[in-house]
């Protein structure tokens, strides 16, 4: 821990790079020829995109080998955000089980779990969604009232409820989320975490179109549906521990690698010199928001070195990540906002081709302020934990 | 000093809003995105309650109103999402209409003709925007009516056609309702209103008609979108209580409610200095008004999408019917920033 | 109430106009001529200013003539404050008293309380203070501790405790205040609005200094103070209407013109230009910013002669001056924030010639957050009372 | 890649923060807004601690290490409003005069003596900005040594002179301690120490080295501000209970924490950016600091004045101690809107 500072990469870390980069060179997709995430079809393109990923050891390159990944670093698995996102690859359908319920899986699972689960997670064979809203229970995840009570023959539980708000409910094999197993207990207490195959009788889905008419998201129904013992994560009744673990991941490392920022700026940018070139002064009306912006996504990849180094010297992420997701979902809407502004009356036309990227990330971004925790809650946290003001 | 509208133009506005209230449900707005058209049977309502004739003159079959008349019905418009051009056909094509029957009586027949059945909701109009020649136009996609602009040899041309003479090739908008689309035409003599001067006067007061009317419509929408918004925070509880009695959704609406509060009076004296004042002032007050407008609807959708949270973000909840409409007029006819900048260049040049 | 909108001021109005300026022009001391009003020197050549303008009837138009004033109306008032701020003319000492009180006093007062309070306010002869806020009862006015009880003759009451925040305080003649006379009853009730010389024994007044080092407030402490009946204002019990009344004056119309923001953003343009010759790259950045302070103030000047109109139709200002300080304290943030980004480095010069204004000014604008009811409150009131939200 | 201060630099940095948590109490900056002087005997104490020597070579006396190291100790800096000028002596007067006693060891005698006393706490510095040559500099009255532009007939040049040679006019600053003034002077051979291309790189660096310096003590300034905020926010009550439970409270003083959360890691990073790297990238890096440094100290000053109300306005609440080195220095050496401008420029230019 004695090193100076030194934001080079090593020579190691540079061949890494050089390795993920000629993969990617060799086998990404064409940008947009993979059809929509949110129709079977394009579920299934999506998914052989995570199979031709696994075949290489590409698809999660920092599990430990016996798993499927690379055992690489935290750093390493940065430096493949980086070259995933420049090379334009396909969105991860797996990200929910890769970026989420993964790193809980590593840190609560039975060895049992991890063997099961871990590597058809990892070759797309298995595709997971989240359980874990409620109509009644958004921001006060702890308002959760979907129960679990024992099966008549005492080797599972009875799932009754209803979940939403599930990204790639309508299609994913499993589902992870919380359930109310002891209805004496305090709002937090009495929480279970199960793991669910979304084929389990008792188990209905309905997709939920979108503001922009595609189904992003589902509810799932419960009605009696029986999930065995061994589906259960973390331990009867500590399900709260669990999914905040979970909640860090989502709002904090994990999920949202500097990467998909740093890359959006950067062609924030290239648009901006395109517009400077055919309308110089009203472009230069945004040369002040792209600029921001652009060192918006820097001063998030700078952070998440920093806090990388913190992790590798043993170190853990806090409230941080509260302050975390207030920034990449603020830093989203400031690249994107910019972008439709250079834009101007451009900006409404659907499916347009160079409009739809920045359009469909518009309204992508809309949504960061509210999903894995609204920004006014992670506000409440940074008060309450970073500052010790009062709870209210 | 007198700022304020009449009982008669309050009466006039009521009664739209009314009507309005019963054929512009969001259950209507949604068949509208399924299958958006011009002359539907609400405009043929509202062509008879002589909302659409408003600005045609009174010769013609019109009520010969201004702008400052035409303004609070705008804002009803915006405030249910009315899906009919009436921006594009009363505010804008038909003062151009009036003004070529007033100036040039001899070309007469046609342009009377055209007056007289836009107040019969028998034609619904597509306006081009100043220097955006190859740009969609609202309302192309099925319209009937064309104000186009051309280069011409001495300088830039109006020129009015019908749909006849225009092949419309549609392009998707958010907003299915605008109906977008990029018209391709012959100019020809004939289809020629105005050049030179008188052209390029008509094209900056079209443009600043254009700014004041939308930012009118947006008025409407923000109106709207914080009702909704504020409507969902008394409904939904979170923790045991309304989250409208959190401090954070409380002083988000607020914050967008005062927006508006000050966006309003804006948008009606700019009504006011276009139908009454010099051309510079005018302009400056037309553009005023957009900015301030375009950003009240802005920080109304902004805010009201993140007090209705996930729901909000669904299409079986209304907002997105109103968020996708303020969105596409915060930059239609110029965005606040542009309009910024034409204030700011008119204050210099008048110091 | 028929007439059609016309913004354009009548001929009497315009000559209303022109006979101001022309006054003004021939009176208004040499700008900066006048001593620091927070020096005993200062206030009486402030006092001065307000007797030359009383004697020719140009220190509250809209009063009564009997009182002082020329009986114009609301819109008059609006053009005589344009002219005032076009002049230059010198901060009015008198303001407390003239803006704030003089409306509660026409609202509230008795025939003896109007006679022989208003026109020594008028001419300068009573400067008035506020004794509202306490160190406890700032945001939380119902707070109140100061209390008032029975003299033993019963002729009048004994005022103890403390006020602070007191503007003019150091030399003014008068304060009025509200006292708790019923310590039984609920937070808003049993409060009673007194009108309090500072000369009556038991009032004693610690200046506090400002952040700029000047002695713009005060402290007032009182022990056992007697005020007699005739100095309670509007009815022993009912102070906190009175009051209330007095605080829509601040948050609203009367206090704060628009002819001050609307000034203020005509020498930002001109700043703005000065600068753009230059260095116009650098004034450019300001660009934006400038349009924005300037159509900011303009609104407020539309939205003022809107509430006039409606006013003088017979309506009334509800919560919407809650959204009128807010709009003011921010476009007064904005007019001297903008300023001082020109200025640039320049900005910290203290009593540099032409930084001090806007130096000045700026620090001026920072408190408009804070006084007259925080923006905090104020939004509170806007979504409860113009939203419906419910109370928390 | 490893971004973290080493153990030596955290316990260098919790040293001088001990000593100055004693030393640089805000009685004691009351006391130097009373009467402000360069060479204290806090000054006298940083000097033997090797803070005010940290950037001179060890030969001349100094611990002759970088910015990385001296980025943590401007922080503490900040955080207790030191007023003495470690900014200017130690970050920017002493790398140039380090780096010409290396480039030209012919001139070695006055350089090496005047490192040498920077080293002891002899000399307090004052350093003009690039372009502004009218400007006052911060330290001038008072300071010692000086290190200044001219325009030569070779272009820049860079010169260095004592207080003997130079009239210093005192300029008022809401701060005092800024201890502003207006430098007059004859350049001369003898002070000339660059000419030409060397001088413009000396210059271009010393005002990325400054834009950087003056980040770091805006975190230390925006990070006492936001605790003075959130100490108030937990003390002060009203309507019953502590302000600070209040979402707005709560949301103001959040949203300032995070700003300074995300101007860390990019202050640290530009530090090293400055050490390590080349020119353009190290310029990029050191306008992104100042940027966010300038913005999140605003914020931090904003936000700490609104939650503390009317207190927080007067001359005894010791926030104005800091929210006036603040707004200074969020200006000096670039403001943000600037810095935001040349990282555009950087950012197109190597598109």
């Amino acid at each position: 821990m004695d090193a100076p500072m030194d934001l080079r990469f090593t020579p190691a870390q540079e061949a890494f790079r050089a390795e993920a980069r000629s993969w990617l060179g060799g086998n990404v997709p064409e940008p947009g020829s993979l059809r929509s995430l949110d129709t079977a079809e394009g579920f299934e393109d999506h998914r052989a995109w995570e199979r031709a990923m696994y075949a290489d050891r590409w698809s999660v390159v920092s599990w430990p080998e016996e798993f499927g990944g690379r055992g690489v670093g935290i750093v390493e698995w940065l430096i493949f955000e980086e070259e995933y996102w420049r090379a334009e690859a396909p969105l991860r359908v797996s990200q929910n089980g890769v970026f989420l319920l993964a790193p809980t899986l590593f840190e609560f699972g039975t060895v049992g779990q991890k063997q099961r689960f871990l590597p058809a997670m990892a070759s797309g064979a298995e595709i997971w969604c989240q359980g874990w809203s409620e109509p009644d229970a958004g921001s006060d995840l702890a308002g959760i009232r979907s129960r679990a009570v024992r099966s008549p023959d005492d080797d599972g539980w009875l799932l009754t409820g209803q979940k939403t708000w599930a990204s790639r409910g309508a299609f994913a094999e499993w589902c992870f989320g919380l359930f109310r197993t002891d209805p004496e207990a305090e709002r937090h207490q009495g929480l279970t975490y199960f793991l669910i195959e979304m084929g389990t009788p008792g188990v209905t889905v309905r997709p939920i179109p979108q503001i922009d008419g595609e189904t992003g998201f589902a509810e799932i129904f419960f009605e009696d549906a029986f999930v065995p013992d061994e589906q259960v994560l973390g331990g009867v009744g500590r399900g709260w521990g669990v999914a905040m673990a979970t909640a860090g991941s989502e709002r904090g490392l994990s999920l949202r690698s500097p990467a998909r920022y740093t890359e959006a700026a950067h062609r924030l940018v290239a648009l901006y010199r395109r517009h400077l070139d055919d309308d110089p002064v009203r472009a230069a009306r945004s040369a002040d928001a792209v600029a921001q912006a652009w060192m918006d996504a820097e001063a998030y990849r700078l952070h998440t070195l920093w806090t990388a180094t913190r992790v590798l010297d043993g170190g853990s992420v806090g409230p941080e990540a509260s302050a975390n997701k207030i920034h990449w979902s603020e830093t989203d809407l400031t690249i994107h906002r910019t972008a439709l502004a250079l834009l101007g009356p451009e900006a409404e036309l659907h499916g347009a081709g160079t409009v739809a990227p920045w359009l469909d990330g518009y309204l992508f971004a809309l949504a960061g302020p509210i999903y894995a925790g609204t920004n006014e809650i992670q506000r409440n946290v940074v008060a309450e934990r970073m500052l010790g003001l009062p709870r209210t | 000093m007198r700022f304020a509208f009449t009982e008669q133009q309050i009466e006039f506005r009521d009664a739209v809003r009314q009507v309005l209230a019963k054929e512009c449900t969001t259950d209507d707005l949604r068949a509208a995105f399924d299958s958006p058209a011009a002359r539907t049977p609400r405009w043929a309502t509202l062509a008879a309650l002589g909302v659409v004739g408003l600005s045609v003159p009174v010769a013609h079959g019109g009520l010969g109103l201004g702008l400052v008349d035409l303004v609070p019905l705008l804002e009803e418009a915006g405030r249910v999402g009315l899906p009919e051009p009436l921006l594009e056909t009363t505010a804008l094509a038909a003062p151009v209409l009036a003004e070529m029957a007033g100036a040039r009586p001899g070309t007469g027949a046609a342009t009377a003709l055209r007056l007289e059945s836009i107040a019969t909701g028998g034609m619904a109009a597509a306006v081009g925007a100043p220097g955006s020649a190859a740009a969609p136009l609202a309302g192309a996609d099925g319209g009937d009516l064309f104000v186009l602009h051309a280069h011409g040899a001495d300088g830039p041309e109006v020129h009015v056609v019908e749909s006849g003479a225009v092949a419309v090739v549609p392009v998707p908008s958010l907003d299915p309702t605008r109906r977008l689309g990029l018209a391709r035409w012959n100019p020809t003599p004939e289809s020629r209103v105005a050049t030179g001067a008188l052209a390029a006067s008509l094209i900056g007061r079209t443009a600043d008609r254009a700014a004041v009317a939308t930012a009118a419509e947006l008025l409407g929408l923000a109106d709207r979108m914080i009702g909704l918004g504020a409507d969902y925070a008394r409904d939904r509880h979170q923790f045991g209580k309304p989250i409208g009695s959190f401090q954070a959704v409380k002083h988000l609406l607020a914050g967008a409610r005062v927006k508006l509060e000050f966006a309003r009076p804006a948008v009606y004296g700019a009504a006011w200095a276009l139908d009454e004042c010099n051309p510079a002032v005018a302009s400056r007050a037309a553009s005023t008004a957009k900015a301030y407008a375009s950003d009240a609807a802005s920080e109304a959708a902004r805010v009201s999408l993140q007090v209705h949270g996930a729901i909000g973000y669904t299409w079986e909840c209304d907002l997105h019917l109103f968020l996708k409409r303020a969105w596409a007029l915060s930059e239609a006819w110029g965005s606040a920033a542009d309009h910024r900048s034409r204030v700011l260049s008119s204050l210099i040049e008048s110091s």
